[in-house]
């Protein structure tokens, strides 16, 4: 692959490598599949997931003997540290491939711009990246984003689901808390802040009061001190941190810890992140998270652990969110190129991956014609409830899949 | 001289000329989109050694000039609705204001603190940025600003062949404007504040004037390079910050040769294709970065006018440094 | 060539900065328990020797022995630790250091390590001012202050052989003849000296044999009992025009 | 204000102040005594910290941390003399060698951040705390690794200040530093001094990052946002003078800390950037500071 | 001959003082300078000859009191720059040229920026400075740093009249010569005083000054210690014991 690339730079290894193009057409014809992903910087290691959830499906189907008369092939292109003009790159490296019908991501940007990108040229893009970001893209005019589908569903749940559960485990007895105050922390990022300001609202409409509700700057954060004494003062039952870099999650429950109030503890996303308990250890039990689009690892969706067992086997280590997510992309191409039959045929594969309608790790993946993101729901792509508890990530909500009771955190007996 | 400057306006000429079939020839958008990439960064390199190399200014926020013209084109174009041209204009102004600014301190410090404090003053346009996040989308940045139409044409789906002619008209524009600024007297006048400080408040040079403008006029160029960097790709995003896109730009002068403008222009171009083929390369991705920082030392130490004088050998530049 | 009755002993040296010379092929001797007088206008070349004797500055050619040794390879630390000690012109020495730590400081050589106590009660009893003045930093100095402690760095480092670079620049008569007496107690111990000075009396009444100098040659040299009046003197600064 | 909070905001300023009057003491040392900016300084403590983790986590070599520490000193020491050697060395004699080390230093940065990201990953790491638990110091209530840093920064610093003070080559550097002409006329071999100091000021840099790399996590780049701080610590100070840096290490800690606890983290950073710009207006050579060099 | 006691002063410098903390490196010091003189100061190092040159001109610091006059108006207040401007052209010790500028463009920088010339008549009149110090047509077109001492010298006092000053302030302008270079220097500062600019020469090679001073002051320790015609100035007890201290000797 790397030998074909490299041909673009010298006219004599161009024409071998058409030669050789030439001559695979006559056995088999090639789908590649082009994955944005950032292979350098600091993201470097969520970037090899993605490619390495790729790989795995496409192993598993040129196994089988391909899809419709096609083989597949991986082509990274490295969206480093997703600024602008480099993600730009990536994209024209792989776009200038004849043979990349397909793009797919995890994420490639802070902003999804080069969603643009791939409508523009019709190109089948499948994120899983930030939903809002997504939306607010192809929301207004959904008919010029046919090849676009995102299958991180709509972020509302985030805002919408954390007072039934509380209020849900309140009234089961699971959960027993001496107010009905809520202390609320963000970073300045649009995902947490939109996350908080929405958590803020539905729980005044609940009637709980809100302490605070502090914007912290984005970025490394080492200090919570300030927040915490806030915290001390007010004593709310219930702290969320809507912040979502595990770094910055490890150094808030440490600095937590240091001195605990009776209070449940919330971290937005970071607890999912593999690295989040090797920092914590057993810090991190009693700590309640939640998860739109992970991986729904449950007896009652297999898939999930089906396609976990086999990236662990593969490669030696449990994936986080983005190794089971473009395994699953993978295999919705596939399916879209099956029913199509022609890799360049992209609005037909666009069209035809918009129709999907299966089960994946997440859940029941089906995308909402309005946004192209999934849909989301319990009979969808649920939100997901974990607390963890000895270094183990245990679901109770919902309560179908659920796999543990929800227990008090050991900070509040 | 008329042999050399014949010679000269010869292989300018073919420059251009080649300048101009590159789209004509190659039809990769991959290949064309570099060369527009690497085109912006030469207008950065480049004007940044106006006032780097010419001047001596150790300005270390000239990437963060290039941030205010990406930043204040998107959101002229996007928010305020202002033609997508003018909105590059304006921000080329913005820059040019924001260097005012920096000037404000710079002209009274020597050596390191300019450098620290130029520094510092990247650091906090970055914060700036990231705390308007209801104006500048903050970290996620801003996207779909609109882009640029000449006479009705659209560069949209043209395989990049419009943008490229509009960055190398920029290119070109900005680099004999670059060269006509050293030419001038004023441009005399920064090379002998460069020079020897003292001598030229001797000979009458005001000091504080001149830094004020050369920062200004680098800036300018700068921002411009940020406008256009912010249509093209349409979308402005706090990374143009980073610490890495300084670097990058940095070796770019160093390697081209301080104080010659072509330089700074001729390593972006290689540079940037060079770091975009090793990117391919299995095994190297991460370490080109590593390449890149030891041709820079390697540069320093072989070529301390840099790479530009294996090319010119007349007399001009950094030259001349004296044995003391 | 090499004579072991000389201390110092330099051979058609050339040296100077920039592009230019400064010393035009210098050539002079000091004994081995000698005292030397250099003299001249400034811009001359005397401060520019010992620079290259001590190796501050490279000489482009000639040959400087110290002890019958030649210096050619030698470092500048190398030069201090074999005891040929420069106390320079005007020195600033370190400003942010107290005058006791800079002593200290000074005996950093092995030599003059082992001998840094007998050394610093020598050097505190020359110059009793030192003493009292021994927590004060070097920048707070007056001038003939820094001077001593200038000259009482050169002995710390365990000197074999002294050469002071215009040790009475800017001083007040008074002050001048305190040095003086302090530089007589320390040639009268027999280290020799190559003294450069300005104050034509005061290097008459220091030394045993005294060298002129102009455009960085020696133009004269003049043995004790040897008469130097002060028109001749004049007319080496002034040309024709002091006794016209 | 409760003395709760006076408390927590001086405690707070001690962390931080320790952390930056560390880092800046060895930015200062080099500044002083080379004339060089070393901004590659962020990146030799990331290395330090990065060497103390494969040495001890289990991840790595397992050893006892205490070896993990003293190997990786070690290590950071061979590190600094390659730098001064292949970077800095060369180029003394020139009159561009602010500017030219600057550029230089720069590089070693990339050069180091991308190295460690290709040895060691981008995942997030941490050092085992040299001291587990909590303690309360003054009614607040933090780490006893903090703790630690609080009370081992001013003895690491005084221990440097004795040393630069009273031993014969810590003398020797200061001296360099002040007038490198004077110390060869008194037998300072000034170029082994410049290795010396560029070493001590590496290690000094791995000790940090050591340090806080059992508090914070290590990423290649962590070393970053303390450099910056340095940075502007070392102006503050004043170039030149290693008690006004330590002084401005802790005068900056506590100001920061105050500034997070009334204006909020958020501000902070841009108001300690813009007071640094108006400083610098006033008193172009720093707060503590003499003469520009 | 001696024009002093004729001409109304072009140049005055009244009661001026320079301190650093205690020191004070120019202690009250008043003097007059005669349009078309050249003017020589001499004092032995660390007089403060170069010190009053720098608060003349106000660089890099201007006076800490006292008064600078040219042609009767106070230009102690203004900014360095304007000083060149005002007609007061100095010279260094060191570096007095900008090095990697050619030579042409050092002169072309004065007419420019001193004089307020542009284009041809900037051209011009560097061209006729460049003239008038006698550097060759060929080595105009050289970077400055790469030309010898003298030729530096030269450029170094073109580049200054090519500003057109009223008067030019020379610093020790014989540093660094040879003998002969010396005679040829002497013969340029008369040919260029013989156009009219007025010169205050600070010199260490006396037999220079003294060959093409008409007027002669001599500073100690920052003071005024003789002012007056050459040839008695260098007898005066004084200035003899400033340099070479109080008493008779022999060896």
């Amino acid at each position: 692959m790397n030998m074909r690339k490299m041909g673009k730079w010298g006219l004599a290894l161009l024409a071998a490598s058409a030669l050789s193009v030439a001559f695979a057409n006559a056995q088999e014809k090639v789908a590649k599949i082009g994955v944005l992903a950032p292979m350098t910087g600091g993201a470097a290691a969520d970037g090899n997931e993605m490619v390495n959830g790729a790989r795995l499906a496409v192993e598993e189907i040129n196994a089988a003997g391909g899809i419709a008369g096609y083989t597949f092939e991986v082509v990274v292109g490295d969206t480093q540290d997703q600024a602008a003009d480099t993600v730009t790159s990536a994209f024209e490296r792989l776009a200038g491939d004849r043979d990349i019908n397909v793009m797919m991501t995890g994420y490639a940007s802070g902003s999804n711009f080069e969603i643009e990108l791939m409508a523009e040229q019709e190109m089948p893009y499948i994120i899983s990246a930030n939903a809002a970001q997504t939306r607010d893209i192809i929301a207004p005019n959904p008919d010029d984003f046919p090849t676009v589908w995102s299958i991180s569903p709509s972020y509302d749940a985030y805002e919408t689901a954390m007072v039934p559960v509380i209020q849900q485990l309140l009234d089961g007895g699971a959960l027993e808390l001496p107010n009905k105050k809520v202390a609320l922390i963000s970073s300045d990022n649009p995902y947490s802040k939109t996350i908080m300001e929405g958590l803020q609202k539905n729980f005044e409409d609940a009637g709980w009061e809100v302490t605070s509700a502090d914007l912290l700057p984005f970025g490394e954060i080492n200090d919570w001190r300030a927040f915490l004494a806030g915290v001390r003062q007010a004593a709310p039952s219930v702290i969320i941190n809507t912040d979502y870099l595990p770094g910055n999650a490890a150094t808030f429950m440490t600095q937590f810890l240091e001195q605990p109030t009776k209070s449940l503890v919330f971290i937005q996303y970071a607890p999912s992140v593999p690295e989040f308990l090797e920092l914590t250890k057993d810090r991190a039990t009693g700590v309640v998270y939640n998860m739109l689009g992970g991986v729904l690892d449950t007896p009652q969706n297999p898939r999930a652990a089906e396609v976990v067992e086999k990236y662990k086997a593969k490669y030696g280590s449990a994936p986080g969110v983005y190794g089971p997510a473009l395994y699953e992309q993978v295999y919705l191409y596939a399916d879209a190129l099956a029913k199509v039959g022609d890799s360049t045929d992209r609005l037909a594969i666009g069209k035809a991956i918009g129709e999907t309608e299966k089960q994946i790790a997440a859940g029941v993946l089906r995308f909402d014609p309005q946004t192209h993101l999934a849909v989301q729901g319990e009979d969808a792509i649920p939100i997901q409830f974990f607390q963890i508890w000895d270094g183990k990530r245990e679901l109770f909500y919902p309560a179908r899949y659920a796999t543990e009771e929800f227990q008090t955190p050991p900070w509040m007996k | 001289m008329p042999a050399s400057f014949n010679l000269k306006t010869l292989a300018i000429a073919a420059v251009l000329i080649l300048g101009l079939l590159v789209p004509v020839v190659i039809e990769d958008t991959y290949i064309r989109h570099l060369f527009i990439i690497a085109f912006i960064y030469a207008i950065v390199a480049a004007s940044w050694d106006l006032s780097l190399g010419y001047a001596g200014v150790f300005n270390f926020g000239h990437v963060a000039f290039f941030g205010v013209g990406v930043y204040t084109t998107a959101l002229c174009a996007k928010l305020l609705g202002i033609d997508p041209w003018i909105a590059m204009l304006l921000g080329g102004a913005a820059a040019s204001a924001a260097a005012a600014i920096v000037a404000l301190p710079v002209v009274r410090l020597q050596g390191i603190y300019v450098v620290l404090v130029t520094f510092a003053f990247s650091q906090l346009v970055l914060q700036f940025v990231i705390s308007q996040s209801q104006i500048t989308g903050g970290t996620q940045g801003l996207v779909r600003v609109p882009t640029i139409e000449l006479f009705g044409y659209n560069f949209l789906r043209d395989y990049k062949f419009g943008y490229y002619y509009v960055a190398f008209a920029l290119l070109v524009i900005s680099t004999l404007c670059l060269r006509y600024i050293t030419r001038t007297d004023f441009g005399l006048s920064i090379r002998a504040l460069r020079d020897n400080e003292d001598y030229s408040l001797a000979r009458g040079i005001p000091i504080g004037l001149q830094r004020l403008k050369v920062l200004m006029a680098s800036a300018f160029f700068a921002g411009i390079a940020g406008g256009f960097f912010a249509i093209y790709l349409r979308v402005a995003s706090p990374e143009v910050f980073n610490f890495s896109t300084m670097a990058l730009i940095l070796s770019m002068v160093l390697v081209g040769g301080t104080s010659s403008i072509y330089g700074p222009v001729i390593a972006a171009l290689v540079l940037t294709f060079i770091s975009e083929g090793l990117a391919n390369v299995n095994g190297l991705s991460e370490g080109r970065f590593m390449l890149v920082a030891v041709a820079m030392v390697l540069v320093l130490l072989f070529f301390p006018k840099g790479l530009i004088s294996i090319i010119d050998r007349w007399p001009r530049g950094r030259g001349a440094r004296r044995p003391d | 060539m090499t004579n072991p009755q000389r201390a110092l002993e330099i051979e058609n040296l050339y040296a100077g900065y920039d592009a230019f010379d400064v010393l035009n092929g210098m050539s002079l001797h000091v004994g081995a328990s000698e005292r030397v007088g250099l003299f001249g206008p400034n811009g001359h070349g005397k401060t520019t020797l010992l620079n290259a004797v001590s190796k501050l500055i490279r000489p482009r050619s000639g040959s400087v022995r110290f002890m019958g040794e030649n210096l050619e390879q030698r470092s500048p630390q190398d030069i201090v630790a074999m005891g040929l000690v420069h106390v320079s012109q005007a020195n600033r020495l370190f400003p942010d250091m107290e005058i006791m730590e800079t002593l200290e400081l000074a005996a950093y050589t092995p030599r003059a390590r082992k001998q840094r106590k007998a050394n610093l009660e020598h050097v505190l009893d020359l110059f009793p001012r030192l003493a009292e003045r021994r927590r004060q930093e070097a920048k707070t100095l007056s001038g003939g202050e820094r001077q001593m402690l200038s000259i009482g760095v050169g002995l710390m480092c365990a000197p074999r052989m002294l050469m002071l670079d215009e040790p009475t620049l800017g001083l007040s008569p008074k002050l001048k003849d305190e040095l003086a007496a302090a530089i007589g107690k320390i040639s009268a111990e027999g280290i020799p000296l190559l003294l450069i000075e300005q104050d034509i009396a005061f290097v008459l009444s220091l030394v045993d044999r005294m060298y002129l100098i102009d455009h960085g040659e020696i133009t004269r040299e003049v043995e004790r009992g040897g008469a130097v009046d002060h028109e001749e003197i004049m007319d080496m600064y002034f040309g024709g025009h002091a006794s016209s | 204000m409760t003395m709760d909070m006076v408390s927590a905001i001086l405690v707070s300023g001690l962390v931080l102040g320790s952390v930056y009057a560390l880092m800046a003491s060895g930015l200062s040392l080099v500044w002083t005594t080379l004339g060089i900016f070393n901004f590659a300084h962020g990146s030799l403590m990331a290395l330090g910290a990065y060497f103390a983790w494969t040495m001890s986590d289990a991840a790595g070599l397992n050893l006892w941390l205490g070896a993990g520490v003293a190997v990786a000193v070690a290590g950071m020491v061979g590190v600094g003399i390659l730098i001064e050697r292949t970077v800095i060395r060369p180029f003394y004699d020139d009159k561009d060698i602010l500017l030219i080390t600057v550029m230089t230093t720069l590089a070693v940065m990339i050069f180091l951040e991308k190295g460690i990201q290709l040895l060691w990953g981008a995942r997030l790491k941490q050092l085992e705390p040299l001291a587990p638990g909590r303690v309360n110091l003054l009614g607040t209530t933090i780490s006893a690794q903090e703790t630690l840093i609080v009370v081992l920064a001013p003895l690491l610093l005084g221990g440097l200040w004795v040393f630069l003070r009273y031993s014969n080559i810590g003398r020797g550097i200061r001296a360099v530093g002040q007038n490198p002409a004077a110390a060869k006329l008194i037998g300072v071999d000034v170029s082994k001094l410049f290795i010396l100091t560029f070493a001590l000021s590496a290690a000094l840099a791995g000790l940090t990052g050591i340090l806080l790399g059992s508090v914070r996590f290590i990423t290649p780049t962590f070393g970053a946002e303390p450099l910056v701080k340095a940075l502007i610590i070392v102006i503050f100070g004043g170039l030149g003078s290693l008690s006004g840096t330590i002084a401005a290490a802790y005068i900056i800690g506590v100001v920061e800390a105050v500034l997070i606890f009334f204006v909020g983290i958020y501000w902070a950073p841009s108001m300690l950037f813009a007071l640094l710009i108006a400083v610098l207006m006033l008193r172009p050579q720093g707060l503590f500071g003499k003469s520009v060099r | 001959m001696d024009h002093s006691t004729h001409e109304a002063p072009l140049l005055e410098v009244r009661n001026i003082e320079r301190r650093f903390g205690a020191l004070v490196a120019v202690n009250d010091v008043s003097f007059a300078v005669p349009a078309g003189q050249v003017f020589g100061i001499a004092g032995p190092n660390g007089s403060g000859k170069s010190t009053l040159f720098n608060v003349m001109t106000g660089i890099p610091f201007g006076p800490s009191a006292g008064k600078v006059l040219l042609e009767g108006r106070e230009i102690q207040s203004l900014r360095a720059h304007e000083i060149s401007r005002a007609g007061i052209a100095r010279t260094f010790q060191k570096d007095a040229e900008f090095g990697t500028l050619s030579a042409f463009e050092n002169a072309y920088a004065g007419a420019v920026y001193c004089a307020g010339l542009s284009g041809a008549q900037a051209r011009e009149e560097a061209h006729k400075a460049l003239d008038d110090v006698g550097l060759s047509n060929d080595r105009r077109d050289k970077a400055a740093g790469d030309l010898t001492v003298f030729e530096r010298k030269q450029l170094m006092i073109a580049s200054a009249i090519a500003g057109r000053p009223r008067i030019l302030l020379l610093d020790e302008p014989a540093a660094g010569l040879t003998r002969p270079e010396v005679s040829d220097l002497a013969e340029l500062i008369r040919t260029v005083n013989g156009r009219g600019v007025t010169i205050l020469l600070i010199e260490h090679v006396l037999p220079l000054l003294l060959s093409v001073s008409q007027h002669l002051l001599i500073l100690n320790h920052g003071a005024v210690i003789a002012s007056g015609k050459p040839a008695e100035v260098v007898r005066d007890p004084q200035v003899v014991e400033a340099y070479l201290g109080k008493r008779e000797a022999a060896l």
